[in-house]
């Protein structure tokens, strides 16, 4: 890891209109991002967690355009790259790649192994040894270039994901968004794709903005942690931080609603109440006070801001420190 | 079983070689025929190369369709027949045994017999001719209004579903406002305003149905417009054509095939009824349509001139439509109905 | 057979035909449920755990499904042999499921309210309409659904994932079923959600006095909820066992390398323990333990059946690696 | 299933048995094929809208009973002066037209200036173009003078496009209302007009000539004759016209009651004189080699019509039989082939010539177009059938577009009308554009003198010319005109002209 | 709900300026004119050049245009050759169409959703065979010929219904049995593809997770294929039949034909061949209206049936 940063996103902000009425009049947003920031330093793993419709997915869809972004700045390197358009993209577009969730729909079932990969290629360098290259990132992705000749579905998911993930590499990307990769396998596969990206990572020097709703998983691969409640990041730290001292109520509740695998640490703990309300109805002040068993007025009026409270550490609660002290 | 086929043909093809006449119709089905057969052998070849270089069974989605449509009787009942359709549309010229046009005045309205074995017309021609080559151009016909419908179609719907948005609102309405004006009083203004050539036929028929192929396309490539394998095309840059040609179509195939081979039977059946007004296919050209309607004339007196024309459009709409339903189940798609 | 045995599963073989041939669902697969208990079965994906559970309802679609082999006795009746009228009234009244897709499992138009109400209906004929209203409210109540009376009017997509989860575990319990199975109850939900749900499910086993069978993938769920575990593999029981026995002495390598290769919360690890290649193809599983070509510890004898080995009188695995009297390093 | 199956069943038997009940009227019930566009006789065009007006309306001579000699009508009788130019009709009195008022003579003038107003677009006013004025000296004299002698005047007089029309009512209503509500002073009155559904008339019970034994007519347009055949067949027609040949001799079988008579309807093939190469006599000639006419047309025809050899009907002053006859050109492939291979090699039939040829949609005539292209393709001559609806067919041959066409021709039986229109270059009837000297002259003559012998002989001529000289027309066939009745319809025969009369001073059709 | 019934209203007006470009575009495109077809045969140039001024035939075709658009919305359309107002004729028609449609409609759907649902709960059985066999020849056969078909057996052969011809409203006895045989033979089609449209819908819904969920609960099966699945597979069975409704105003024009029908499509086919352009032009109009609001109460049911969908 060095200290260069790769990603930098500034107050990004994705609103999808809400129409009503008779002339399809925008009447609101739904604020799936609302105001996050982060960066993200060469080498370096982010994670995102978050319960589902919290937004991060849409961060990860906005770096890459595939959601255009309402305000807020987007930097690759130096550069801000928020609203290219997509020929001055172009440049920047293999920088940045994407591992999806669901193996089963990010290959496309109508071509070989060796046309999915050589896609980038012949797009990005179109007069690289096409064939030398494609069983280059199969075998770094752990796969055999027997492969080359088959169709996605004649692979397990775990090995759609290696599909996937060469595909990624075969743009020479710095940045790699992963969202959600692992939660569609199972438990035996889901750590040979942990393990492989994060070989990845120490060979090829890839930084990672690794999307999950598994804490676990999270916490395993991650450097850095955002914690993400209705669109707003609620705690921000390094892993060890992060998980040794929880400041904010939600990561706090978190935590607590993990299941641990050893029945010798069931505890007979209160879960949190209530659900995520509707992101077409946030409440007032801060997004997580309709849950939080600490809320106050001032939580109902005021919006927390994220604020520095020790190294890296940035939290976005009103009484993180009384409840730190708790 | 694709070998035999082939043998079939290369004996066929030797057998005819004597017949091509100076006929434009024997020389054009003759070629139409060999290049079928030489296709025929490259796929043989090809497949050939392929057994030896697999090791172990590669199956695309077309061999797991082929083995589910394998399966299905009904289907592929519907596929011989339509094979053996096309072989008779192709070949209609070699095997007539009379020409279709002509008429034998001293044998008018005649019922099954030894020198005409399906009988004649009420003008003395030979009906079983005129079948065959009926069967011809319905499915020349058919053919030609599904592959232009197709086309339509799926570009429509395929821009539609894509672009999404502005481009969707307007191709969509413009679609419905379309769909809104009844074909059959569309198809006899049109041709009234156009003549009533055969590509002129051609062209109404391939205008109706657009709506509906545009929706399921359009539907589809919604749903592929959020796959994540467009979605990883797209960061990495590749632009929306080249998406759209190598991710987007590929994927809604299935659907336009089972389309267009569920919309030939409608189609014959279109011609049929256009016919009944006397806007299908023009005298003398043998058409299933109006021999149809003509028969329904001679009900009582010669029966088999409806009962001729009547199963070779029963045949085709039938062979066409078990075959698609077949294709339909076998790749599972969202179509229904 | 120990009174206090609920539900006994026994030797049972369910198979499904398939276009490519036959394939076992659940093969040899016995278990029993106590009153009160909550018994986990646990596996990843394709192990045959659903199977064995639907098998339990006779809910397998047939065909292509069958029960070929086996016992299923509930009451003192063989539930692979009842008959359908025998079974409507089981299923519901006695033996009750929730499923894993609540956006699925719900009928998207008819109201929630008349869907829970028609197990009642149906199982409790004597009931009247206003009473059946008033028993589903309570139900609503029952599993922490806020504004219960207007809830029963609207439809399943007018709720959010957890109450949608809720709502079935309402209409499982209306008629107080003795047997809860719950087919990965919350694999579907957020980590909040599920937290709450598993709770729920926890609190009303005490108040019913029901048993559970809880069917899960996430060795952490087990580990939360359940007495018993029984731990599946290809369609077979590998490992069964007291919950403290599998978590902590647990014998097959399967069980081991899968809890080695989960990613925790609680302690740190480097590099994640991985078992290599995948779950057979179930059309193509090889002969012996299944899972011999994955075992670090393959043996020649792997190819032969795996004996079972008992550790205690409630644990026991199927591994030639305890086949000379049973030992753990 | 099986309970809809008996609800069906019960249903059908129900109401079979309560329609069978009631027959209190005698209600007679007429397919026809076509369904007429007007009923204002100032309007009507073709057979369709003549049969049905021709029982509302009267006219002031009746051609009914024959079709060669005029009957007194409304006019009791009449004079001609001797240089044909003033004819002056005495009118019968006592006669109320349906709505209660009286005929009289300015009912007559009325109706006929109506008939040569500009305004009104008549297509019959060409018939009265002779007229120069019209004269009522008192209310049952009507005089009419005309510039010209018009030998077939009184046929315009009596054909019902010149019924009668109340001036009164008419004026009140307006001519295109009276079209949909039609008064007359015929035996039967107006009652409804449902469109493509049914006509209906009821009796006039006050009819001068006779009454009615019928209550009600129905007239209902049937467009498929295979439909019209089913319903005569199951009882729900009464009278039907227009019917395959083939159902003809099915419904004579099944004891149907079919009447018919050489009618004067023809149909020809036309080519046209001034494309080439339709234009060269030779090319007309290969033609008529080429097609085995005498085996066709009873093939085609069946019963239903008679091969035609002139213009004119036989029977009709000038018909020539004999003659046109022997000049017809027989079936001769060979000949035609010399005489293609000459036109080809004088550059003048194109190699692989291609042509259109028309003809209406009514089955026969279409097949005649198809008999055309399948022998010429034999010729190696392309030829494809259009077969547009009228109102397309019509304008292209009014503008002498077409270069081949099969058509047909229905009149009355006088020889001017069957040739005037369509031979003389002035007319937008000759869709040959045909052009001689000689036969304009004399069909121009012909119309203007009224000795029988002279113009006969004027007719021939002309014939002799067009058709077996220059062959600018081939004569297919003239049809019959047959109408088959229940056996319960009395006294109906059917008239040349196709129309249905059903009371006449001889005839009162009744329904046992 | 009434903003969505508006917004799909207001598209009519987008729907009429293109229908009726489209419609007089192909009118002016035909060859001949109106005043031909009136006037006949007989008819000599100076007629023909009279009746073209008389129905303002010679106007520059923008003013037609706008004319003919003017008279349409005031209601002032006239018919050149019935010589009446458009919309009257159109209406005076409508019911003849409306309850043949209706009655249609109502025997397709009598006979294929049982059967269509007994095909899908006994898939594979002798039933299901025979039944969708039948439906197979139901969409093959050409509705004109199954037409004469049907004459030919109940009128001709057994002699129990009448032929051909409108013989009043449906709800007379006179008027049913004229109308038994048109609605049979147009039924024939809709019969088909509902039949195949019912067991597909049923198929798939049978497979949901909910009908699951209900046999967990004891429902028995009737209840579950009656109560649980079907009123879910009614939903695409509605949006189908709803189409065939739309079509079948112009849909019949064949079957209209074969039985001599005074219908709508009738009309306005006859009108083409006329060349009634205002008859045409008036009868296009209205008829894409009625698909129109045909299709948005096709879909107000639909959202009725179906719950997921809120119309605003």
């Amino acid at each position: 890891m060095t200290d260069q940063l790769v990603l930098k996103v500034e107050d990004l902000k994705v609103y999808f209109p809400v129409k009503k009425g008779l002339l399809k009049r925008t009447v609101g947003h739904v604020k799936a991002v609302d105001g996050v920031s982060f960066e993200i330093k060469q080498g370096e793993t982010f994670g995102l967690v978050g319960e589902s419709g919290c937004g991060k997915t849409t961060i990860g869809k906005a770096i890459v355009h595939l959601e255009p972004a309402f305000a807020g700045k987007i930097y690759y390197k130096e550069q801000e790259i928020t609203n290219l358009s997509e020929a001055e993209m172009r440049p920047y577009r293999a920088t940045t790649q994407m591992i999806f969730q669901d193996p089963y729909s990010s290959l496309n079932p109508r071509m070989t192994v060796a046309n999915i990969i050589a896609e980038p290629i012949r797009f990005h360098r179109p007069d690289a040894d096409v064939t030398a290259e494609i069983t280059a990132y199969l075998e770094m992705a752990g796969l055999r270039k027997e492969c080359m000749l088959r169709y996605p579905h004649e692979f397990s998911g775990g090995q759609r994901q290696r599909i996937g993930i060469a595909r990624a590499l075969a743009c020479r990307p710095e940045i790699i968004i992963a969202d959600e990769p692992v939660s569609a396998l199972d438990v035996s596969i889901q750590s040979q794709i942990i393990n492989l990206l994060k070989r990845l990572q120490r060979e090829l020097g890839l930084s990672y903005l690794f999307i999950a709703h598994d804490l676990s998983v999270v916490k395993h691969i991650s450097d850095r942690i955002g914690v993400m409640y209705l669109g707003c990041l609620m705690e921000v730290a390094t892993t060890k931080e992060l998980y040794n001292n929880p400041l904010h109520p939600y990561t706090q509740a978190l935590f607590a609603s993990v299941p641990i695998p050893d029945p010798r640490k069931r505890s007979a703990k209160v879960p949190l109440q209530g659900e995520i309300p509707s992101p077409l109805n946030v409440p007032p002040g801060c997004k997580f006070q309709t849950r939080c068993p600490y809320a106050t007025e001032l939580c109902r009026d005021r919006v927390p801001q994220l604020e520095q409270v020790g190294d890296g550490h940035l939290v976005a609660c009103h009484h993180w420190n009384n409840l730190h002290k708790k | 079983m694709l070998r035999i086929v082939f043998l079939v043909n290369l004996f066929l093809l030797l057998l005819f070689a004597g017949q091509i006449t100076t006929n434009a119709d024997t020389l054009i089905s003759y070629s139409i025929f060999a290049v079928i057969t030489l296709i025929l052998a490259a796929i043989i070849l090809t497949l050939r190369r392929r057994n030896k270089t697999k090791e172990r069974g590669i199956r695309t989605g077309w061999d797991l369709m082929w083995n589910k449509l394998r399966r299905n009787k009904s289907a592929m009942a519907g596929m011989w027949v339509v094979c053996g359709l096309c072989y008779v549309a192709i070949l209609a010229p070699f095997i007539v045994p009379f020409d279709p046009y002509i008429m034998d005045w001293g044998a008018l309205s005649l019922g099954p017999e030894s020198h005409h074995w399906l009988g004649t017309d009420e003008m003395g021609r030979d009906t079983l001719s005129r079948a065959i080559y009926a069967t011809r151009i319905a499915m020349g016909i058919g053919l030609m209004a599904v592959t232009l419908n197709s086309l339509i179609g799926t570009s429509l719907g395929l821009l539609a579903g894509y672009y999404g948005g502005n481009t969707d609102n307007f191709i969509m309405r413009l679609l419905e406002f379309w769909n809104s004006i009844p074909f059959i009083l569309m198809a006899i203004a049109l041709m009234a305003a156009l003549g009533s050539g055969l590509f002129n036929l051609i062209l109404v028929v391939s205008l109706t149905g657009i709506l509906e192929f545009a929706r399921i396309i359009r539907g589809d490539s919604q749903l592929l417009r959020q796959a994540d394998y467009v979605n990883a095309a797209k960061v990495m840059g590749i632009p929306d054509r080249q998406i759209l040609k190598r991710h987007i179509l590929p994927n809604c195939l299935a659907p336009i095939i089972i389309m267009a081979t569920l919309r030939i039977g409608e189609t014959i059946l279109t011609i049929a009824g256009l016919s009944f007004l006397g806007l299908g296919i023009q005298a003398p050209m043998p058409s299933l349509g109006s021999m149809l309607a003509n028969g329904q004339q001679f009900l009582y007196e010669n029966i088999t001139m409806s009962i001729v024309p009547g199963t070779v459009i029963l045949l085709i709409v039938l062979s066409f439509n078990l075959f698609g339903d077949g294709l339909r189940d076998a790749l599972d798609s969202r179509i229904t109905q | 057979m120990d009174p206090d045995i609920l539900l006994e599963v026994k030797d049972l073989q369910t198979t499904f035909t398939t276009e490519d041939g036959v394939v076992n669902g659940c093969n040899g697969v016995s278990y029993s449920l106590k009153k009160g208990e909550t018994l986990a079965v646990v596996g990843e994906s394709g192990s045959g755990k659903s199977v064995t559970a639907m098998s339990i309802l006779r809910l397998i679609p047939e065909p292509p499904g069958q029960i070929v082999r086996g016992q299923i006795l509930f009451d003192g009746i063989d539930l692979t042999t009842a008959s359908e009228k025998e079974m409507r009234k089981i299923r519901g009244k006695e033996i009750a499921m929730i499923f894993q897709e609540p956006m699925t499992s719900l009928n998207p138009v008819i109201t929630v309210g008349r869907q829970i109400g028609e197990s009642l209906k149906l199982h409790e004929p004597q009931l009247s309409s206003t009473k059946i209203k008033q028993r589903v409210i309570e139900l609503l109540d029952l599993v922490g659904i806020p504004s219960a009376e207007q809830r029963c009017n609207e439809f399943p997509h007018q709720l959010s994932g957890g109450m949608k989860q809720r709502v079935m575990i309402a209409m499982a319990l209306a008629c107080s079923p003795r047997i809860l199975i719950a087919d990965e109850p919350t694999s579907a939900l957020d980590v909040t959600i599920q937290a709450q749900i598993l709770s729920l499910i926890k609190k009303l086993q005490q108040q019913l006095d029901m048993s559970v069978l809880m069917i899960t993938h996430d060795l952490a769920v087990v580990a939360e909820t359940a007495d018993s575990v029984a731990v599946m593999y290809s369609g077979r029981i590998v490992e069964y066992g007291a919950v403290d026995e599998i978590f902590h002495q647990s014998k097959h390598p399967y069980l081991d390398g899968l809890k080695k290769s989960m990613p925790r919360l609680d302690i740190e690890q480097e590099e994640l323990y991985t078992i290599a290649g995948m779950v057979p193809n179930p059309l193509d599983i090889p002969s012996g333990c299944p899972f011999r070509s994955r075992c670090p510890q393959e043996m020649a004898c792997c190819q032969n059946e795996p004996p079972t080995i008992f550790f205690s009188d409630s644990h026991y695995a199927r591994c030639w690696l305890y086949a000379d009297g049973g030992h753990h390093d | 299933m099986r309970k809809i199956a008996i609800i069906l069943a019960t249903l059908l038997l129900t109401t079979t048995i309560l329609v069978n009940g009631a027959a209190a009227e005698k209600i007679l019930r007429i397919g026809i094929a076509k369904e007429p566009a007007s009923l204002n006789p100032v309007f009507i065009h073709g057979v369709y809208g003549e049969s049905v007006a021709g029982n509302i309306f009267d006219t002031l001579v009746s051609f009914k009973e024959s079709a060669k000699e005029a009957a007194p009508l409304l006019a009791e009788s009449w004079t001609i002066s001797k240089d044909g130019k003033v004819y002056t009709f005495k009118l019968r009195k006592g006669i109320k037209f349906h709505n209660g008022d009286n005929f009289t003579a300015s009912d007559v003038k009325f109706t006929l200036e109506a008939i040569m107003d500009e305004k009104n677009a008549s297509p019959s006013a060409q018939f009265f173009k002779p007229v120069q004025t019209i004269e009522t000296p008192d209310d049952f004299t009507v005089v009419i003078t005309l510039t010209d002698p018009y030998a077939p005047f009184l046929l315009a007089l009596g054909s019902h496009t010149a019924g009668i029309m109340p001036k009164a009512a008419t004026m009140a209503m307006g001519m295109d209302k009276f079209d949909r509500a039609p008064i007359g002073t015929g035996p039967f009155k107006f009652a409804e007009w449902s469109p493509d559904d049914k006509i209906v008339l009821t009796k006039n019970n006050d009819y001068f000539v006779a009454t009615p034994n019928i209550d009600k007519v129905i007239f209902r347009p049937i467009p498929k004759p295979e439909t019209m055949a089913a319903e005569l067949l199951s009882g729900g027609l009464d009278v039907g016209s227009e019917l395959l040949p083939q159902d003809v001799s099915r419904m004579q079988e099944e004891g149907l009651s079919v009447k018919s008579v050489p009618g004067l309807t023809s149909r020809y093939l036309g080519f046209n004189a001034k494309r080439k190469p339709f234009s060269d006599l030779r090319f007309r000639q290969a033609v008529y080699h080429a097609i085995p006419f005498d085996q066709a047309i009873p093939g085609i025809f069946r019963n239903d019509g008679d091969r035609a050899y002139s213009w004119i009907p036989v029977g009709v002053l000038g018909d020539d039989v004999d003659y046109m006859k022997k000049h017809t050109l027989p079936y001769n492939p060979a000949q035609a082939k010399a005489l293609f291979a000459e036109l080809r090699n004088e550059g003048i039939l194109p190699e692989n010539f291609e042509f259109t040829i028309y003809s209406p949609q009514d089955p026969q005539r279409k097949k005649i177009a198809t008999v055309v292209s399948t022998q010429l393709r034999q010729y190696g001559i392309t030829v494809k059938v259009e077969t547009p609806e009228w109102a397309t067919l019509f304008p292209m041959l009014k503008a002498g577009q077409c270069d081949m066409y099969a058509m047909g021709w229905g009149s009355v039986p006088d020889p001017d009308r069957w040739t005037y229109k369509i031979f003389i270059p002035e007319s937008n009837m000759n869709f040959s554009q045909y052009s001689d000297p000689m036969v304009t002259e004399a069909l121009k003559k012909g119309r203007t003198i009224s000795d029988p012998v002279l113009r006969a002989k004027l007719y021939q001529t002309a014939m002799r010319k067009a058709l077996v000289e220059d062959y600018i027309h081939i004569p297919i066939a003239f049809l019959k005109t047959t109408i088959v009745t229940s056996t319960k319809v009395q006294g109906l025969d059917p008239s040349p002209q196709r129309y249905i009369h059903l009371v006449t001073a001889k005839r009162n059709v009744d329904i046992k | 709900m009434l903003n969505y019934t508006i917004r799909r209203l207001l598209l009519l007006i987008p729907l009429l300026l293109f229908v009726s470009l489209f419609v007089f575009a192909i009118l002016k495109l035909s060859p001949g004119d109106p005043a031909t077809a009136l006037l006949g045969d007989q008819a000599t140039e100076e007629a023909i050049a009279l009746a073209r001024a008389k129905y303002a035939l010679d106007q520059p075709f923008y003013l037609q245009y706008l004319q003919m658009m003017v008279n349409f919305f005031s209601g002032e359309l006239q018919s050149i050759f019935y010589k009446g107002n458009v919309l009257s004729i159109v209406l005076q028609r409508l019911p003849a169409t409306l309850e043949l449609g209706f009655l249609s409609l109502l025997i397709a759907v009598i006979i294929s959703i049982p059967v269509g649902i007994i095909s899908a709960v006994r898939r594979n059985s002798f039933f299901d065979y025979a039944s969708m066999s039948v439906a197979m020849f139901g969409v093959s056969i050409p509705v004109f010929f199954t037409g004469i078909l049907l004459i030919y057996l109940f009128a001709v052969i057994l002699k129990v219904l009448p032929a051909s011809g409108y013989g009043g409203h449906l709800w007379t006895i006179e008027g049913l049995r004229h109308m038994i045989l048109p609605a049979l033979s147009l039924s024939f089609v809709l019969m088909a593809s509902t039949t195949r449209l019912t067991r597909s819908a049923m198929l798939e819904v049978i497979n949901q997770d909910y009908i699951r969920t209900a046999r967990a609960k004891g429902v028995s099966r009737f209840v579950v294929i009656m109560h649980h699945a079907f009123k879910n597979a009614l939903i695409p069975i509605t949006t189908n039949i709803g189409n065939q409704i739309a079509r079948m105003f112009a849909g019949a024009v064949l079957t209209e034909t074969v039985f001599a029908w005074p219908g709508v499509g009738r009309l306005a086919v006859n009108a083409i061949f006329r060349r009634d352009e205002p008859l045409v032009f008036g009868c296009v109009l209205l008829m894409a209206v009625v698909y129109v609001i045909i299709n948005l109460l096709v879909d107000l049911v639909y959202g009725f049936l179906n719950p997921q969908i809120s119309y605003d």
